[in-house]
């Protein structure tokens, strides 16, 4: 086993617990405000940890850069459309969740 | 690899069943929207399930058709219904209880079962193994003119199959278009960063498309997919508030719809006259009708499915921005 | 490594289910609409995980329009379908 | 000239000359009209061309893009085809010429291009020879044909065109699964080398079933014609006249097809039987429907419920009747195509005329619409099944299978239903003859639309006249004769 | 590959599921959407057993499926505007047989 | 040339006046009834034997001249004519008014039916005679009479059916109609009775023979001079005339048949004499005759069942006296009715449509019957009588009220009753 | 003679083609549809005059086409054929004269001359019809060229009248296509043959034989009247006198009859239907009609109604003449076929003539028409006393012929029906002569129009003399070559004497 195939094991099972960590705040978390954060976590952080964890088996520079423009086009896509949700939920006037 | 194979039908078992809970819960809940979102969801696992098919061509339609703008369509289309229909006016659309009889429910899952259980036995009572076409698509790729056999079959073996199809993209614009008043009006209110997302997202729209045209000759890609590529990236461009040109009375627009399609019959006709039959295409530029084919086809495709997507409701869109 | 790409394939398709609960559930159509996000971008990781276990790259392409048109519905929802929420939300 | 004439691929001309007169229409909205009836006259020609070729050179086939078979895909024409693409052709140049009377200037953008597109998908389809093909142009026949439907665009209309969508898809898809078990199972789309490949196994029969039940619910069989009445009565005048003359016979084609091609390895008369059941109702069914109606669009509608029930009792027939019962089918379709077609346009120029359809208010018609209401009565005489018409020769040919084999249920079915017919027709034309409480509002209906459905009319009458070399025309590639000598 | 049974069976249980909702869910929107099921069910079983072939797939389905998916998505809008069109005249997208009476 | 003279002279005989019968004609041509009987006076005195077959007529008639109808043509030819100057001479004008077309039909009718060989023609003939004449009678009878007049025309319709089912048995049996060849055959077939009941039947019924003969009576009383004398002379001798063409030769003998014929013959002679006896008016004298000689004749011609061999000899006689009492008869008529007014002629049926008030006849019958029977027991016996006739007289009348109010309906009532009856006829002989 | 295969097709062409013309042109036209009427029916005349010439002479008429691969539609001109046809054309010609100053000023004179050529073609075309499809094809076409006729003066009771009319001859038509089909399948021929083709079938299919006779007779006899079949003939009675006079002695009750004659005949065989019983029942059948029409005849004040249910009685004599299964009895049907269609119309013409003039149209309205019209009456009191049976009138003759064949074949109980039925007619003849000669004229007549100085129009007075002469003729020349009686013992010569 190669020291890329234990860093890609790491990053991907990183990955995978902050995807478990967005879904978990997306079924726990009381309202939408909330439920966006943990949102963009799994967004961000578990696909990019998981992009990143296969780049590192990519067999070229130019596959490694495709899974990374994959990453960024779905952070992109996340933080506009959190964006737009949050802004829209308030413009509703959809309630915060309070304690 | 035993492990792997274990782990792989579990995945597949999970996928499959998972497929049909969803489409279970999406077809027999109360709320609409939930419906479509789950449909939307439905696409993602159908497009993961073409993947574990080994079909990602049909994987990458699935997911910029089936699930990309076909979600797109039902959501703008649900939208414009509930400014439609009082009772669904309130978040929480109430559907009306089905007239039928609870009775009439029991049969008809009666039936369904049977027809499900005898389906199934058919299917089962196929051989586990079989050639199909696989063999007569490979001995021919040589001569088509692309690597890719999807494609080969979608445009060179199988090419008149296509061309109908075209033709019933034309047909579903025209349908659009007299079934629906049209309104030429493009959206005027915008959001920064909805501007932002848009300027940012659509060249990158526009490329993938040009790429899997691109790679379609010999890589899954092709002309389905990048159309639906193109007319995402049109849709995201009307979304986003961009007014776009007069879409029913510009000839333009309706020379793009065209163009695909005539561009199959001309080539027909020119085979026609010059081989003798009809898409049939000289080994040796095979290659370049194909790509001249599939580019006219993926601009007709997009616009297309663009002029659907705004076709059926622009309408809505009017009221909905009163509303708002 | 397969076996590792595959539980985790299985393990984010399970999550994804796990999440099917909030869509289910709502309360709000932006709840549901949230958890449809989160989908995809589950199904962007377990595409690419695929990709990477039937060493296929054609399916990065996939993924990457996985990606691209993630936004779409979403940005339908937020510019056309946006209902007003229930006053019993939450 | 005659050997080049010979050469010309007119089968491949009668689809791209629709579909390119469709792009045409569409890209020329204010053309849309003359294109459109240019290339009507031209399939015309077209078909008679192919006519002439395949009496020349027997069946014709063409293999498009080169590819054989199981691989590519072929088109094919023998005598059934050329019959059903001549009924269209007919039909069509009568119906398209009335649309110029019918549609004002501002509605030919959306009829011309919808129709010739229909017109492209009907030709494709009764050219094709292979499933999937078929399904495709299935596909583009049923959008074409639901968004003509819905052309009036009343409540009524969208209504109707939306259950005639779902039904249309629906028939589709349980048509592709049955040819997607098909392909898997025996490896090809083509027909005729399925015909040789499929035998009698389960999947054999699951494919039989989901087939003939996509197309039975296309065609409108009796428990599934619930869609048919509303969608071809609230379509404009033209638009039923070609749904009922045309679209529904061409799911019924391509069941005969199949049936003759693929299903015959079923020795059982099971499913024959049954569909000749559900034909049996549906001609009683319809017909008292049809009695029943206060609608002139309706009635005519329900008739045509009826008459595809005559298409069905041929099957339990065809067991032991062999080919005569097949050709009957085929001359009822072609009779009834021309008969009802001319119907449709009938009540087409009542409605124009009195701005409604009720029968009881009628209204004298008959001597303000003189010809209009012949063009009526003579479509009836080929409805009932009258001669010396159409419908007669059919009926005869199937009243004497029916006999002959001593399916006692069915002749007297059939000869219910060719008085019930006559019920329903007289009771129009009596009702045309006498003045009418409400007065008629009167426009005046221009002499081509009322010429168009006495053509038609008259057509469906001389057909009674010409049957021998018409089923020596039917006969060519002798697809009905798999099971015993020309008649 | 006993899997692409499994995907075929589901393929079955889908068209049946769906056509079970076509039947009976009266909202034409969910009509439509059942339609959709069927016509992936369909695809579904088309594909998968397009895997038998070994070594390599049978493309043939696939392209077929790709047809197909075109086809859906263009009765799907025209499906969605006549949906619209009928819920203009009359309110509650419905067809007026499944209409209740309360409704 | 002359050859065809006979033949074209006999059939001018008959068509002659059925030309004339068409109004243009004979309301223009002056002494049209005298001109249309030329021919038959030119034939009636062509001295010998004319046959003339007429393959194409009918079924194949034919119309001779011989020794037997000679005579009854010449008495009808002078009926004819007396008749016609009798009207010219009172200026009655029946043959200028607008029923002169029935006047001439009859005449025709009759003229053929005379000259007629076979039993077809005959038939035909005598129908158009008789219808014309009804015709003819009912335009020139006064009002009240007309009803019983409206019997004439019911007996004519029985009595040709009659005679048609009698015929249709005949030719069914023998094959042919002529009357010469007819006599030698129909005696061997089965149906020979019901042919004689057939025929004498209808002859019976057009002939007035008793009890069929109120209608004579009603024609004879209301008529003027000029149709009274056509009474005699047109339907009843005709009617005597065909019953002795019609019936042939027996070989033998059908005693049942003509002993019923004779009886009834001698009922009607009893009637008549009694009648006769009653009468008051002179004028009423030749009606009695009459009745008394049809009886007669009938009874005869009963005999003649019974004696076969006498009827056969003596047949021939017959024709001659027919003519002969044809001719006296309306020689009678004349003498007593030429210088009597009309009301005196009419007195005994003043009683407007009714006929005698019952005392009155009563009071003459006591006179008859004291007439009849001079001594004790009569006398003793009279009450009784009285009853009997009063009991036969009333029926008679109340019968006769009833038919005659009956036929003041469209008068099927009585078509079927007649029906009824004659069903029972055949089939009682049948069996 | 090669022509010769072309002269029946012509004989039907020489009404169509004029009928078809007709419908085109406006209602002002009057002189080309007048003459294209006229000239239809003369050159249809000729024709038949030189096909008349040649069957006498033996020669051989027939137009074959094809109709279905097996099955021809054949024309042919044989003795029975001609018979029927040479009284079709006849009548047509002088009803078109008739209809013509019957319809002078009334609405819709192209539509109505139109269908009147049409249902004369047809009736041609069952006339000369070489077999049981052809006789068919023509036999409905007659129903249905009849219909706009019956409906044509356009009110509720016209149109109840034609839906009547329809249910009754559809369904006939439904029996007879029924048992042709049938017979087809049994026999696989449909030829008429002098003498019928089924008297070889194999015995065993002898019960399915009389199943399929029923279905016949069944067929024809609705439009021949029969009962139970009879009720859409009075009905019937609100068309035009034209009509009337079409529907009961030119076309449609004929072609029923007519049918039934074929059928006996050339499609069975007398001696074969004889052999298999089915003659007595339809003797039976026609007995019942002839006196249950009488009897129905009795109660109408209504002068077509009455005269409707004396066809009905009348038509069935045909029937009667038939069934006997004797050929003196077969002279007499076959005759009448044409006997009555002359009487009959005639009293149709001179009913319509009293409504057209006087307006009369009850019984009771006819009191002294007689003075006001004789010649009409004339014509009329020749057609009754022809109904009635009295000689020398047509009737006279047919009846003579029946009730002589019937006791050849010792079925004395058809006298009777004779003698019943002429009791019956005379009883409701005769009062209508007795009213009309011998009643005071009314004041005042209904509807009285004045013609000028003949009692009414020429085109209206002429047809009822031609045909009552006609009438009285056949009667009085019934011997003489060329009668109809003749040409009846030659059809029956042909159906019981040669070989």
């Amino acid at each position: 086993m190669m020291l890329a195939d234990i860093l890609t094991i790491i990053l991907l099972l990183g990955g995978a617990f902050f995807f478990l960590a967005g879904t978990i705040g997306l079924l726990r978390f009381p309202d939408v405000y909330t439920r966006l954060h943990a949102l963009t976590k799994a967004d961000n952080v578990g696909l990019g940890l998981i992009v990143t964890g296969l780049a590192i088996q990519a067999q070229s520079w130019a596959a490694a850069g495709k899974l990374i423009l994959i990453w960024l086009l779905v952070l992109l896509a996340g933080a506009g459309v959190s964006y737009l949700i949050a802004n829209g939920a308030l413009a509703r006037g959809v309630a915060f969740w309070k304690r | 690899m035993e492990a792997v194979g274990l782990w792989q039908s579990a995945f597949d078992l999970m996928l499959g069943f998972s497929l049909f809970g969803l489409a279970w819960r999406m077809l027999f809940c109360a709320d609409l929207f939930k419906s479509i979102v789950l449909f939307i969801t439905f696409g993602l696992l159908m497009a993961i399930a073409w993947v574990r098919l080994e079909a990602p061509d049909v994987a990458l339609a699935e997911a910029t058709i089936g699930a990309g703008l076909t979600g797109a369509l039902l959501m703008s289309a649900f939208a414009k219904l509930r400014t439609l229909d009082n009772s669904l006016k309130s978040g929480q659309p109430l559907l009306p209880r089905p007239r039928l009889h609870v009775i009439n429910f029991w049969i008809a899952l009666l039936f369904t079962v049977l027809l499900t259980g005898g389906l199934a036995y058919a299917v089962l009572s196929l051989p586990s193994h079989s050639p199909g076409l696989s063999d007569a698509v490979m001995s021919q790729l040589d001569s088509s003119g692309v690597t890719h056999p999807v494609t080969a079959v979608l445009l060179n073996f199988r090419g008149y199959d296509t061309l109908l199809e075209m033709a019933v993209l034309l047909l579903s614009i025209q349908s659009v278009w007299s079934m629906a008043g049209m309104s030429d009006a493009g959206e005027v209110h915008t959001s920064p960063v909805l501007n932002v997302l848009i300027q940012l997202l659509s060249p990158v729209l526009i490329l993938v498309s040009a790429y899997l045209l691109w790679v379609g000759a010999h890589a899954p890609g092709g002309a389905f997919q990048a159309g639906s590529i193109l007319g995402a990236a049109g849709v995201l461009l009307v979304l986003s508030g961009r007014p776009l040109f007069n879409l029913k009375k510009s000839w333009l627009i309706r020379l793009m719809l065209v163009a695909g399609p005539a561009a199959f019959i001309a080539l027909a006709t020119l085979t026609l006259i010059n081989e003798g039959q009809l898409l049939k295409y000289p080994v040796a530029n095979a290659a370049n009708y194909i790509l001249l084919l599939e580019t006219l086809a993926t601009v007709s495709i997009g616009t297309t499915l663009l002029a659907l997507f705004v076709g059926s409701q622009t309408e809505a869109v009017q009221q909905d921005q009163s509303h708002q | 490594m397969q076996n590792l790409y595959i539980i985790l394939a299985l393990f984010l398709l399970l999550n994804l289910l796990a999440g099917m609960w909030r869509i289910l559930k709502g309360p709000a159509a932006a709840d549901r609409m949230l958890a449809s996000q989160l989908f995809g971008t589950t199904a962007v990781a377990i595409l690419l995980l695929l990709a990477q276990i039937e060493s296929l790259m054609a399916l990065r392409d996939v993924a990457l329009v996985f990606a691209l048109l993630a936004a779409i519905t979403a940005i339908a929802f937020v510019r056309r379908n946006w209902p007003q929420e229930p006053d019993d939300a939450g | 000239m005659g050997a080049q004439l010979i050469q010309v691929d007119w089968a491949v001309v009668l689809i791209m000359l629709p579909l390119s007169a469709a792009m045409l229409g569409f890209l020329l909205p204010g053309m849309a009209r003359n294109i459109g009836l240019l290339a009507a006259l031209l399939i015309l020609f077209t078909v008679v061309g192919l006519g002439w070729q395949l009496t020349q050179t027997g069946v014709y086939s063409h293999v498009a893009g080169g590819w054989l078979a199981p691989l590519g895909i072929q088109l094919h024409a023998d005598g059934f085809s050329l019959l059903m693409l001549a009924t269209s052709a007919i039909v069509g140049v009568a119906v398209s010429i009335y649309s110029t009377g019918y549609f004002k200037a501002a509605d030919d953008q959306r009829f011309w291009p919808t129709w010739l597109l229909l017109w492209a998908a009907l030709n494709a389809l009764f050219l094709a020879a292979d499933v999937f093909n078929l399904y495709v142009t299935l596909e583009l026949l049923g959008l074409s044909a639901v968004t003509l439907a819905s052309l009036t665009g009343s409540k009524d209309s969208v209504s109707a065109a939306m259950r005639y969508l779902l039904s249309t898809l629906l028939g589709s898809l349980a048509f592709l699964l049955g040819i997607g078990l098909l392909y898997h199972q025996y490896g090809s789309v083509d027909i005729a080398i399925l015909s040789e490949r499929v035998n009698d196994s389960t999947v054999s029969w699951a494919a039989l079933g989901l087939i003939t039940a996509g197309l039975a619910l296309k065609t409108a069989l009796f428990p599934f014609h619930f869609w048919l009445p509303p969608a071809h009565a609230s379509a404009p005048a033209p638009v039923s006249a070609l749904l009922s003359a045309l679209v529904v016979k061409a799911s019924f084609y391509i069941l005969l097809r199949l049936w003759l091609g693929l299903f015959d390895f079923q020795q059982d008369s099971t499913v024959a039987n049954m569909l000749g059941i559900l034909g049996a109702t549906a001609v009683l069914w319809g017909s008292i429907q049809a009695l029943r109606q206060i609608r002139l669009k309706m009635l005519v509608a329900y008739s045509t419920v009826a008459q595809i029930g005559y298409l069905f009792l041929a099957f339990p027939l065809a067991q032991t009747g062999g080919n005569r019962v097949w050709y009957a089918v085929a001359y009822l379709m072609l009779s009834h195509a021309l008969a009802k077609a001319a119907m449709f346009l009938v009540a087409g120029n009542m409605m124009l005329f009195g701005g409604h359809d009720r029968i009881v208010n009628l209204d004298r018609v008959v001597q303000r619409l003189p010809v209009t209401v012949a063009a009526f009565g003579l479509a009836g005489v080929s409805i009932m099944g009258l001669p010396p018409s159409g419908g007669f020769i059919a009926k005869w040919l199937l009243l004497e299978a029916a006999l002959a084999q001593g399916h006692w249920g069915i002749a007297g079915i059939m000869m219910l239903g060719g008085i019930l017919a006559a019920a329903y027709v007289f009771k129009v034309l009596g009702y045309a003859f006498i003045p009418s409480p409400v007065p008629h509002q009167a426009v005046s209906v221009p002499a081509r639309m009322q010429w168009m459905a006495l053509l038609l009319a008259t057509l469906a009458i001389m057909a009674g006249f010409v049957a021998q070399p018409l089923m020596q025309l039917i006969g060519i590639g002798a697809l009905f004769d798999s099971t015993g000598s020309m008649p | 590959m006993s899997m692409l049974f499994f995907y075929a069976l589901i393929g079955v249980g889908l068209f049946t599921l769906g056509l079970l909702a076509l039947v009976v869910q009266p909202h034409l929107l969910q009509k439509i959407l059942a339609l959709n099921v069927m016509g992936s069910g369909v695809f579904l079983l088309l594909v998968a057993l397009g895997g038998r072939s070994q070594p390599v797939v049978d493309v043939v389905p696939q392209a077929m499926v790709i047809t197909g998916i075109v086809v859906a998505v263009s009765a799907t809008a025209m499906a969605l505007t006549l949906m619209l069109n009928l819920s203009r005249s009359s309110p509650g997208a419905q067809l007026p047989e499944d209409q209740s009476a309360d409704s | 040339m002359i050859a065809y003279l006979p033949p074209v002279l006999l059939i001018l005989t008959v068509i002659w006046p059925l030309l004339l019968a068409i109004p243009l004609l004979n309301r223009y041509i002056q002494n049209a009834p005298m001109l249309a009987l030329l021919p038959a006076v030119c034939l009636a005195l062509y001295p010998g034997v004319i046959d003339y077959n007429v393959e194409w007529i009918l079924l194949g008639s034919g119309i001779e001249l011989n020794g037997n109808n000679r005579w009854i043509l010449l008495v009808s030819v002078m009926i004819w004519a007396s008749s016609a100057l009798i009207d010219k001479s009172h200026g009655e004008g029946f043959t200028h008014s607008s029923n002169s077309s029935f006047y001439f039909l009859a005449m025709g009718g009759q003229l053929a039916a005379i000259l007629s060989t076979d039993l077809i023609g005959f038939f035909s003939a005598a129908s158009l005679m008789g219808y014309a004449f009804y015709g003819f009678l009912n335009s020139s009878i006064e009002q009240q009479y007309r009803r019983y007049w409206n019997l004439y025309l019911v007996f004519l319709v029985v009595a040709d059916l009659a005679l048609f089912e009698a015929m249709i048995m005949a030719v069914s049996a023998t094959e042919i109609t002529r009357f010469n060849v007819l006599r030698w055959i129909i005696s061997d077939t089965q149906n020979a009775q019901i042919y004689v009941w057939m025929t004498v039947t209808g002859f019976a019924l057009k002939a007035g023979i008793w009890p069929a003969h109120r209608w004579i009576i009603a024609a004879y009383t209301g008529t003027p001079l000029s149709v009274k004398i056509l009474l005699f002379g047109v339907p009843l001798m005709t009617a005597l005339f065909g019953l002795l063409k019609w019936l042939p030769n027996w070989d033998n003998s059908l005693s049942i048949p003509g002993s019923v014929i004779m009886l009834w013959g001698l009922m009607t002679a009893i009637y008549a004499l009694i009648k006769l006896l009653q009468n008051r008016q002179r004028v009423l004298i030749p009606l009695w005759l009459i009745f008394l000689v049809s009886g007669v004749f009938l009874s005869v011609i009963g005999a003649g069942f019974v004696v076969t061999q006498d009827w056969s000899d003596y047949k021939s006689y017959f024709f001659i006296s027919l003519s002969l009492g044809g001719f006296s008869i309306t020689a009678l008529i004349i003498y007593l009715t030429i210088g009597q007014n009309q009301q005196h002629l009419s007195a005994p049926f003043s009683s407007a449509g009714q006929t005698e008030d019952t005392t009155q006849a009563q009071q003459r019958e006591n006179k008859v019957l004291t007439l009849l029977s001079a001594n004790y027991l009569v006398t003793r016996l009279q009450y009784l009588q009285v009853a009997a006739f009063q009991l036969v007289d009333v029926t008679r009348q109340r019968a006769v009220n009833q038919l005659n109010k009956i036929m003041d309906e469209p008068g099927w009532t009585v078509a079927i009753t007649f029906f009824m009856l004659f069903i029972l006829i055949i089939v009682s002989l049948s069996l | 003679m090669i022509w010769n295969n072309w002269i029946p097709l012509l004989v039907v062409l020489s009404s169509l083609l004029p009928g078809l013309v007709i419908f085109t042109l406006s209602e002002k036209q009057w002189r080309v549809r007048t003459f294209l009427n006229i000239f239809g029916a003369v050159a249809k005349l000729g024709l038949v005059g030189w096909m008349l010439w040649g069957v006498y002479h033996e020669q051989h008429f027939e137009t074959r086409l094809a109709l279905l691969p097996d099955l021809d539609l054949v024309l042919r001109a044989g003795p029975l054929a001609l018979f029927f046809v040479s009284l079709s054309t006849l009548l047509w010609l002088v009803t078109t004269v008739y209809a013509i100053g019957y319809l002078e000023h009334s609405p819709h004179r192209s539509r109505f001359f139109g269908f009147f050529s049409l249902c004369v073609t047809a009736t041609v075309g069952v006339a000369l019809a070489g077999n049981l499809i052809t006789f068919l094809l023509f036999y409905e076409l007659l129903t249905l060229s009849t219909y706009p006729l019956i409906v044509h003066r356009g009110t509720e009771e016209a149109r109840k009248a034609g839906q009547s009319y329809l249910t009754y001859t559809i369904l006939g038509g439904a029996l007879l296509l029924f048992g042709t089909v049938w017979l087809y399948s049994l026999v696989g021929t449909l030829e008429f043959t002098p003498r019928g083709f089924l008297s070889q079938v194999d015995a065993q299919h002898h019960p399915t034989l009389i199943i399929i006779f029923v279905l016949l007779i069944g067929g024809l006899g609705v439009k021949a009247a029969l009962i139970p079949f009879n009720g859409w003939l009075p009905k019937a009675m609100v068309a035009p006198a034209p009509v009337s006079a079409l529907l009961h002695a030119v076309a449609v009750v004929k072609a029923g009859a007519f049918g039934i004659i074929r059928v006996v005949y050339d499609v069975f065989g007398i001696d074969f239907a004889a052999s298999l019983g089915v003659t007595a029942p339809l003797a039976w059948l026609a007995a019942a009609t002839i006196i249950y029409g009488s009897l129905r005849a009795l109660f109408q004040d209504d002068l077509k109604r009455r005269l409707a249910y004396s066809t009905i009685s009348q038509v069935s004599y045909i029937a009667l003449g038939v069934a006997i299964a004797g050929p003196l009895a077969s002279i007499g049907g076959v005759v009448h076929l044409v006997h009555q269609g002359v009487m009959k119309i005639t009293l149709f013409f001179c009913a319509g003539n009293l409504a057209e003039t006087l307006g009369v149209h009850k019984i009771s309205e006819m009191n002294g028409v007689g003075r006001r019209m004789p010649w009409t009456m004339a014509a009329f009191t020749i057609g009754a006393f022809g109904m009635i049976g009295a000689p020398p009138v047509a009737g006279f003759i047919s009846k003579w012929y029946i009730g002589l064949g019937a006791l050849e074949v010792d079925q004395g109980w058809v006298l009777l029906v004779l003698a019943g039925s002429s009791l019956l007619n005379a009883a409701y003849f005769l009062p209508i002569l007795h009213a009309a000669w011998f009643r005071k004229p009314p004041e005042k007549w209904p509807h009285e129009h004045d013609f000028g100085r003949h009692e009414t129009s020429l085109a209206l007075l002429i047809p009822p003399l031609i045909t009552a002469s006609l009438a009285l003729l056949a009667g009085v020349l019934a011997m003489l070559p060329f009668s109809p009686l003749e040409w009846a013992k030659l059809i029956s010569v042909r159906e019981f004497y040669t070989p």
